[in-house]
């Protein structure tokens, strides 16, 4: 019998195989950065009729963020809070660490499911970010309709999306997007991704682990 | 240059003289400059004979200056990016621009099939429905295919077109469509209240007819006040100018689709930019300023090359600086022809005469025309162009009928102007005549729209600038902008509107064309009222008018003049067309986008992809998955021999196959068992924590939607899994159960068919195969984890996974799952640990093969047309529950003994292959559809059994079991007997499944 | 006058003045034996085969507007046959057949054109599907043939072979499948009615239906009250509506679907081709413009015209199978309202009011239909017994079960 | 069109799946008739007019609404969520 403990279980994210690091596009100041967020701990909570409130108190005690009743995202240092529906929200942490205890403490309060491993998750700065969304989501991005802090679920190219706005980056002041799809599209998101953004000249910083 | 380029003027002009272009037409050399149109840079270099007519192949030369144009039609381009139909009055010219002349053969000057001309007389309106009908077999052997040779018009390009495209979306709350003054007003009324305004123009420079004409606003040139209104909307920060963008069609609720053409100005696409973008604009409010479209009028010879419109004519004099004729007639039905008079006498032109059939003309009119040496024919008509391919010779008759010809190689018609309101009808609302301006205008407006200047019959500059400045300020703020209190009204010079059009001139010797580019003439509309098709429907569809690529932007009204003289009714009684979506022809590939060859629709795939690539798998579509179909080895050269090897490792040793694609919906609540109750037919409130359960749904109306195995994994969870092509599918269904059917139903779900990556390891070894995967703290025996165990697993030292012990190959199988990153890594230690089993993977094939085998039905068998009883499975229907499909599937057609239900077959001759879609036919009995008793579902070839096997539907087949029936395949010459059998092949006692 | 190329060539000489109306503008007599409702195709067509083929010609086509303002001028004239079904092959199969013979039957040149109408499949299951239709048609008389990739290749080299997401692997061609002039058939029609007696009365809506003791015996509309002893409905698109005048309901729903139309160009493709990895069909005109077409919008409308995201599928559709006709330009598009029935095929038959009869449900199909439906509904109005090819085509097949769902979509009327 | 989804705000309606007439109501239980189940399933008033119709935010956040539209004008009246209509329904 073959000895389980040899076998090297390595995981491998949404993106292997699909980004690679460096730039790409219309050479220059590249007008679209993207940044892979693998290995985030991502679950979704379904709050049962009438429970909501017993669960934005733990989540309250547990990681600081109330429920956003709307379709947005809340943040603490180390955790997110996203709408993804009525009823629905999905808890982001950065990695793994603790994730799971902490997703067994809500479990009494919520129907929870594991999504970490099911989605291919971005994030997109630079100043072209808009134009280059704007050739495939059929969301207004615009400050004054989409203002930091939005979370919206639409479609970009016949992919289910999972958009958010983050804070400003700091340095240009430029708009930053988070995007979530389904990992068994991430190939085809990065061919309209890449796509979109090549006449803006685009740079890729991080391209998760595999 | 100006040597080369004979008929531009000196100066002037919106061209950049300092920017030469080259370019060539009918493989002659010519001269332009940049910011010529290919119509304003032929013009300039005398070429006046451009293409030919589409049924009488006439020499047709330019007539007008805009998209419009019904002759001036071109080959632009050449090889795979070849685009027929290109009129030469909106291409903007670049360097090395190449275009030809279309329908015509051998060559433009000498057209063969112009001897239609000489058939003209017969080849009225409606014709070919007269004839051609004998002998029958003829049409399609010998008339049609002429007339196919003879019809169309340019030639598209056979090869993949090699640029690409892009769609983009926008959002504004003001929507200002057209960049001359009523939208430029708009645009600067709703820009400065703040609002966010987007300004299209087709145009590639904003400006309109401020462009053409020599006006004043403010005793300003319009041309500058177009600059600084230009500047000042680009200082807007939320206000946006797109050129060369055509908004094409008003759809539901404020969209607007858009072309913007953004390389078709240069060579070539720059590197990463396409040829064109497709928007679609969402306004909160839209403001019609398209202006409008001048019209011509109907007499013999109107379309012979040198017949211009008046304003066209202007145009190229002021905007392109180029001289359209140099001995001119104007032919003017209103005042606004006496300025297209005074411009060309100032650019240098000899006017000879100028026509308007008015009687009496305004006194300063005629003084014009006097200071500027024009013969003045008032009270008259021009009845007749001639001249071929260049005009030469007019015939102007006045009040009593007397003739006088001049000769001249222009002719500047006037006959007012059609406001531009094509958007305006798209949602089905028809326009309404306007008496006083002798046009139609909007009507019922699409909601959020409104018409400024021009478009809405306001021919006036200075009413066009207030109609924008109004409307726009009126459209920020139903958006909730304050408007900036509007400036004082502009002055411009006078405006020339006056008109009594005249809408055609009778009795000239020759066609009079009402419709240019479908050859449709006066007698063919007069044909038509003859003929009683006088709706104005008919009347298009009978004699083609309106239906070529200018959609009749010239020709409609005429068509319709025409139609209420023959009916002695008025232009309004006559009707209006609707003009339809797109205002102008728009290319195929914008509208697709990024969505062509691969990027069609998005490609699934699973998170064990790499492994199987690394594996060299063929690869399948399934749906929007890829997955892996067989798995060659070096040496195998046909896939039956890799598939055989792929079951038979299954069946004596161990195999492993990706089913990552299934769909898995996790299910919680209180609620959740009852929830499964009432959607699958069987029952599922008894089964244990732990245990899985085949499942099968029906659709409301009976018949079966999906299958798949739900697994309890604690009291109030449920994990179900769908076939993959249906997982979408019950998703929604399910969320339409709880959301509109039970709302009070404690039940959660949520689709976590992406978190998991899963693999089907099956075979007598697939316990072995497994423990070297699996933690050491779980027990895999069969007491401890037996057929249709359900549980919670880690594997690979703590990676938490689950392991249902399922079987869709009838061996001992497990179906492993781990979260979708360890996936690849699962696949390669259970390759490892399997190694000393010999372990194969297998692809979608082999699954195929040993399902077959086992009896099992999938998507072949679950079309949406079988009911559980077709399939053996009505014995699952619980009788004690209510059930989705339950009340429906008991109708009585449904519960018929005769319908075909689910039987194997295996040939009598046993080397023969079976082929599914073949249908039963009783033996003995004739091969017809009166006998057909059902049709064969899937196929394999057992290498188990070693012959081909199916699976069918057949009329009463349970109950034919050993009997024989034909399988007839008559599309692939297949009539072989089959044995009936039973469906499971292999196994049926299922003492491998519990090993 | 008939119609020939003697009669062309003698009204050549006269400069064409003597031609006549092509059907007489009748005002509506005050009582029929049958009063059509309904002016497209179906009820021309059937109004003709009741005076041809039964020798009723008291008859009234009324219709609202003008002849063929519906579906039979707004589809993208494809004929075929090619149906799965039994109780749908025979019933095509006739059409075709009467197509055939349609032109020397009513003196008009329809141009009917027998291109050869191709079905492409694209996976296994797809082939096994269409084996199995092809088969059934072959069954039933109908000519198929399946054809392999490079068979394809041959009769349509221009289609994407190298890098289509859906690789082509074959297809079903029906060659006796093709295409029609499609106005044509309702002026044809109803210029050969009108010569055997039948009054084509346009400009007259039907405001109500007069019932009395369960007996319709006549119509109310915009030009007065008219008696009929039969009234038969052959309004698609509009079928719920007359319907909903004698206080049925129906399993219908109204659609749009959109069609489309290309520039004209010189020949490119000889066949109809549709397109089995999306919802796609293309053929060109003799005029030259390629008329296509897609799935309907999907939700229930009245409206006759359409929305981008559906417009936007069907370009996606025309690039991923011919990525050649990119430059080629979308002339107009335009929609029209089908009668979407909840299993996608339609109705021939009584209803429950005496006298009234039904025909509707055509969803796509209306059009190749209209020689058999015509002559069926004819049959059925002369008779009262339904015509052998259309006796599946039952109001009551949702409530027996006996549903023709050729799809397998189930009661979803936007899934077929 | 755009249909505003109570939750996610005003979406183009390519993100909606359309499934049809909101008004009939399923006959629950065991004692349904099969002329019942025939009404709900297959009978539809299809008006030229106004038409409460179920759509599925199928590209968004799953939610099934009952938009209020007119069949001739494509006009919408308004949105609800079907949960919250059947809940509404049910008190």
């Amino acid at each position: 019998m073959a000895d389980a403990a040899t076998i090297a279980w390595t995981p491998r994210g949404s993106w292997a195989g699909i980004l690679a690091s460096g730039e790409f596009g219309t050479a220059g100041q590249p007008g679209v950065t993207i940044e892979a967020r693998d290995g985030l701990g991502i679950a979704s909570l379904i709050a049962g009729d009438g429970r909501d409130e017993a669960l934005a108190q733990a989540l309250q005690g547990h990681i600081g963020l109330g429920l956003p009743l709307t379709p947005c995202i809340v943040s603490s240092a180390r955790h997110s809070l996203v709408w993804a529906g009525p009823d629905q929200w999905h808890l982001i942490a950065p990695d793994r660490n603790g994730f799971d205890e902490l997703l067994r403490d809500l479990a009494p309060l919520a129907a929870i499911s594991d999504q970490s491993d099911g989605r291919a998750a971005l994030r997109l700065s630079g100043p072209k970010v808009r134009d280059t969304l704007a050739k495939g989501c059929m969301l207004d991005l615009h400050p004054s309709a989409f203002p930091v802090g939005t979370a919206a679920l639409t479609s970009i190219a016949y992919m289910g999306v999972h958009l958010w706005r983050i804070a400003d980056d700091p340095a240009s002041g430029d708009a930053v997007f988070e995007i979530m799809v389904a990992r068994s599209m991430a190939g085809s998101f990065w061919s309209w991704l890449s796509a979109s953004a090549a006449e803006f000249g685009c740079k890729v910083t991080a391209t998760g682990r595999g | 240059m100006s040597a080369k380029q004979p008929f531009r003027r000196g100066d002037g002009g919106l061209i950049d003289r300092a920017s030469p272009v080259s370019f060539r037409f009918d493989g002659r050399s010519y001269q332009g400059y940049a910011g010529d149109t290919l119509a304003a840079a032929l013009l300039a270099n005398g070429v006046r004979l451009v293409g030919r007519s589409f049924k009488y192949h006439r020499p047709r030369g330019i007539l007008s200056a805009g998209p419009e144009e019904p002759n001036a039609l071109v080959e632009l381009r050449s090889g795979a990016r070849r685009e027929p139909n290109t009129r030469a009055t909106v291409a903007e010219l670049y360097d090395g621009l190449e275009a030809q002349s279309q329908n015509r053969w051998p060559s433009l000057d000498f057209d063969i099939l112009s001897i239609n001309s000489l058939l003209a007389p017969a080849l009225t309106a409606g014709f070919y429905y007269k004839t051609f009908m004998w002998p029958a077999a003829f049409w399609e052997k010998l008339y049609e295919p002429l007339i196919r040779r003879a019809a169309g018009l340019g030639r598209a390009a056979m090869e993949e077109d090699p640029d690409h495209y892009e769609k983009a979306f926008a959002f504004c709350d003001v929507l200002v469509i057209g960049g001359g003054p009523a939208g430029i007003s708009a645009a600067l009324a709703a820009g400065r209240s703040g609002a966010r305004v987007i300004l299209c123009d087709e145009d590639f420079r904003p400006g309109g007819r401020l462009l053409a004409d020599k006006r004043e606003i403010d005793a300003r040139a319009g041309s500058e006040w177009v600059a600084d209104a230009l500047a000042e909307l680009a200082s807007l920060p939320d206000v946006r100018i797109m050129t060369r963008t055509t908004v094409l069609g008003v759809y539901d609720h404020g969209i607007y689709g858009a072309v913007e053409r953004v390389s078709d100005h240069l060579p070539l696409p720059p590197v990463h930019q396409p040829r064109q973008r497709a928007w679609r604009i969402t306004a909160k409010r839209a403001v019609l300023a398209a202006g409008a479209i001048e019209r011509p009028v109907v007499f013999a010879g109107n379309d012979t090359p040198g017949v211009m419109l008046g304003g066209a004519v202007r145009t190229y004099l002021n905007r392109y600086a180029v001289l359209p004729g140099r001995e001119a007639v104007v032919f003017t039905t209103g005042d606004d022809g006496w300025a297209t008079a005074r411009d060309l006498t100032a650019a240098g032109a000899n006017v000879a005469a100028i026509v308007d059939p008015r009687p009496q003309v305004d006194a300063a009119l005629v003084a014009l025309g006097k200071a500027i040496g024009a013969r003045v024919f008032a009270g008259s008509a021009v009845s007749r162009a001639s001249g071929g391919k260049a005009l030469k010779q007019v015939t102007i008759r006045d009040a009593s009928g007397r003739e006088t010809s001049l000769a001249c190689d222009l002719l500047a018609v006037s006959n007012g102007w059609n406001p531009t309101l094509h958007l305006t009808s798209h949602q089905n609302t028809r326009p309404v005549w306007d008496e006083a301006i002798q046009a139609f205008v909007p009507g019922t407006m699409p909601a959020g729209l409104s018409a400024a200047g021009s478009a809405a019959g306001h021919f006036g500059l200075a009413e066009a600038l207030v109609d924008g400045a109004r409307l726009g300020s009126e459209a920020a703020a139903d958006c909730g902008f304050a408007a900036k209190p509007l400036a004082a009204t502009a002055k411009t010079d006078p405006d020339a509107v006056s008109i009594s059009p005249v809408w055609r001139v009778k009795g000239g010797k020759g066609k009079a064309f009402v419709d240019f580019q479908n050859d449709v003439t006066d007698a063919d509309v007069e044909l038509a009222a003859r003929e009683g098709f006088r709706p104005v429907e008919h009347l298009k569809r009978y004699t083609t008018l309106g239906m070529a690529t200018d959609q009749g932007k010239t020709s409609n009204i005429s068509g319709l003049a025409i139609m209420a003289e023959q009916t002695g009714k008025t232009i309004p009684e006559t009707g209006t067309t609707i003009f339809r979506p797109p205002y102008t022809p728009v290319a195929i590939g914008a509208l697709a986008g990024h969505h062509r060859g691969p990027d069609f629709r998005p490609m699934r795939l699973a998170p064990t992809h790499q492994w199987s690539k690394d594996l060299g798998a063929v690869f399948v579509e399934t749906g929007l998955w890829l997955r892996g179909q067989y798995y060659p080895k070096p040496g195998e050269d046909h896939w039956l021999t890799t598939v055989n090897r792929e079951v038979l490792a299954v069946r004596n040793g161990v195999g492993i196959c990706d089913v990552s694609t299934l769909g898995k919906i996790d299910i919680q609540g209180n609620d959740a068992a009852e929830f499964l109750e009432r959607v699958y037919i069987n029952g599922w409130k008894a089964l244990p924590v732990g245990k899985a359960r085949y499942g099968l749904m029906l659709r409301e109306d009976g018949f079966v939607m999906d299958d798949g195995t739900t697994s309890r994994l604690a009291e109030t969870h449920f994990l179900m899994t769908t076939t993959t092509a249906n997982a979408a599918k019950v998703m929604q269904h399910l969320e339409y159960c709880h959301q509109v059917l039970w709302p009070t139903l404690d039940v959660r779900m949520v689709s976590v068919s992406e978190q998991w990556a899963q693999v089907a390891v099956a075979g007598p070894k697939a316990r072995e195969v497994l423990r070297g995967v699996v933690d050491a703290q779980h027990d895999l025996s069969n007491e401890a984890c037996p057929y249709l165990a359900a549980r919670n697993i880690t594997v690979g030292g703590g990676i938490p996974a689950r392991l249902f012990r399922i079987s869709f190959s009838g061996e001992l199988a497990y179906e492993l799952a781990v979260p979708a990153d360890h996936g690849d890594a699962m696949m390669r230690a259970l390759m490892a640990a399997g190694a000393p089993y010999g372990i194969t993977p297998y692809g979608t094939e082999a699954l195929g093969v040993m399902r077959i085998e086992k009896g099992h039905v999938a998507g072949n068998e679950l079309n949406g047309q079988t009911t559980a009883r077709d399939l053996g499975l009505g014995r699952m229907m619980s009788a004690k529950k209510d059930f989705i499909g339950r009340v429906m599937a008991g109708r009585e057609a449904l519960i018929e003994t005769e319908r075909p239900a689910l039987v194997g077959f295996k040939p009598v001759e046993i080397g023969q292959r079976l082929r599914a879609g073949a249908h039963f036919i009783g033996l003995g009995k004739p091969a017809a559809m009166e006998h057909d008793e059902g049709y064969m579902t899937s196929v394999a070839y057992s290498p188990v059994l070693k012959h081909w096997i199916g699976l069918g539907l057949l009329k009463n087949g349970p109950k034919r079991i050993g009997e024989r029936v034909r399988a007839v395949d008559p599309v692939r010459n297949g009539d072989i007997v089959l044995e009936i059998c039973n469906p499971v092949f292999v196994d049926p006692e299922g003492a491998r499944l519990h090993g | 006058m008939r119609y020939s190329i003697f009669s062309l060539a003698a009204q050549t000489l006269k400069g064409h003045r003597g031609w006549t109306p092509a059907w007489r503008d009748a005002a509506p007599k005050a009582e029929y034996d049958v009063l059509v409702i309904g002016g497209g195709g179906h009820g021309l067509a059937t109004a003709y085969y009741l005076a041809s083929q039964h020798g009723i010609s008291n008859v009234a086509v009324i219709e609202k507007g003008y002849i063929g303002s519906g579906n039979v001028g707004r589809n993208t004239t494809i004929i075929r046959s090619n149906y799965l079904l039994p109780g749908n092959t025979p019933f095509y199969e006739w059409s075709l057949k009467l197509w055939e013979g349609l032109e020397q039957d009513i003196n008009y040149n329809a141009m009917v054109s027998q291109r050869g109408v191709l079905n492409l499949y694209h996976s296994d299951s797809q082939r096994d599907a269409y084996a199995r239709r092809g088969n059934a048609m072959r069954l039933a008389g109908v000519d198929a043939e399946l054809l392999d990739r490079e068979q394809v290749r041959a009769m349509v080299p221009f289609l994407n072979y190298r890098d289509g997401r859906f690789p082509i692997q074959g297809g079903l061609l029906q060659r006796r499948g093709g295409s029609v002039r499609h106005d044509a058939v309702a002026w044809g029609y109803a210029r050969a009615a009108d010569q055997r007696g039948v009054d084509i009365v346009q400009n007259c809506e039907v405001t109500g239906l007069t019932i009395e003791g369960g007996r319709i015996t006549g119509v109310e509309t915009t030009r007065g009250a008219i008696k009929a002893r039969k009234v038969a409905l052959a309004v698609a698109g509009n079928s719920s509506r007359l319907a909903g005048m004698a206080g049925m309901r129906l399993p219908i729903e109204s659609h749009v679907l959109q069609a489309f139309v290309s520039e004209g160009v010189k020949p490119l493709i000889d066949n109809v081709v549709t397109y089995g990895a999306g919802h796609f069909y293309i053929s060109q005109s003799d005029k030259g413009g390629l008329v296509f077409g897609g799935d309907i919008d999907g939700y229930n409308s009245y409206a006759q015209r359409g929305n981008l995201p559906v417009i936007e599928d069907v370009m996606e559709s025309a690039m991923a199978l011919w990525p050649g006709l990119g430059r080629i330009r979308m002339l107009r598009h335009w929609g029209g309202i089908m009668d979407m029935s909840m299993d996608g095929s339609p109705i021939i038959d009584h209803t429950p009011v005496q006298g009234l009869y039904l025909n509707a449900g055509w969803c796509y199909g209306g059009f190749k239909a209209t020689p058999a439906s015509g002559w069926c509904f004819a049959h059925l109005i002369a008779r009262d017994e339904p015509h052998e090819v259309a006796t599946a085509y039952r109001l009551d097949r949702f409530a027996t079960g006996r549903v023709i769902d050729e799809k397998g979509a189930g009661a979803q009327p936007n899934l077929h | 069109m755009r249909i505003t989804c109570p939750h996610c705000g005003a979406r183009d309606v390519q993100e909606f799946t359309y499934l049809g007439d909101a008004n009939p109501q399923r006959p629950e239980g065991m004692a349904t008739t099969e002329a019942a189940m025939h009404d709900y399933v297959y009978q539809r008033d299809n008006p030229a007019g106004r038409h409460r119709e179920l759509w599925y935010h199928s590209a968004g956040c799953h939610a099934w609404l009952v938009v209020t539209r007119d069949t001739r004008t494509h006009a919408i009246e308004t949105v609800e969520t079907a949960r919250a209509r059947a809940q509404g329904d049910a008190a």
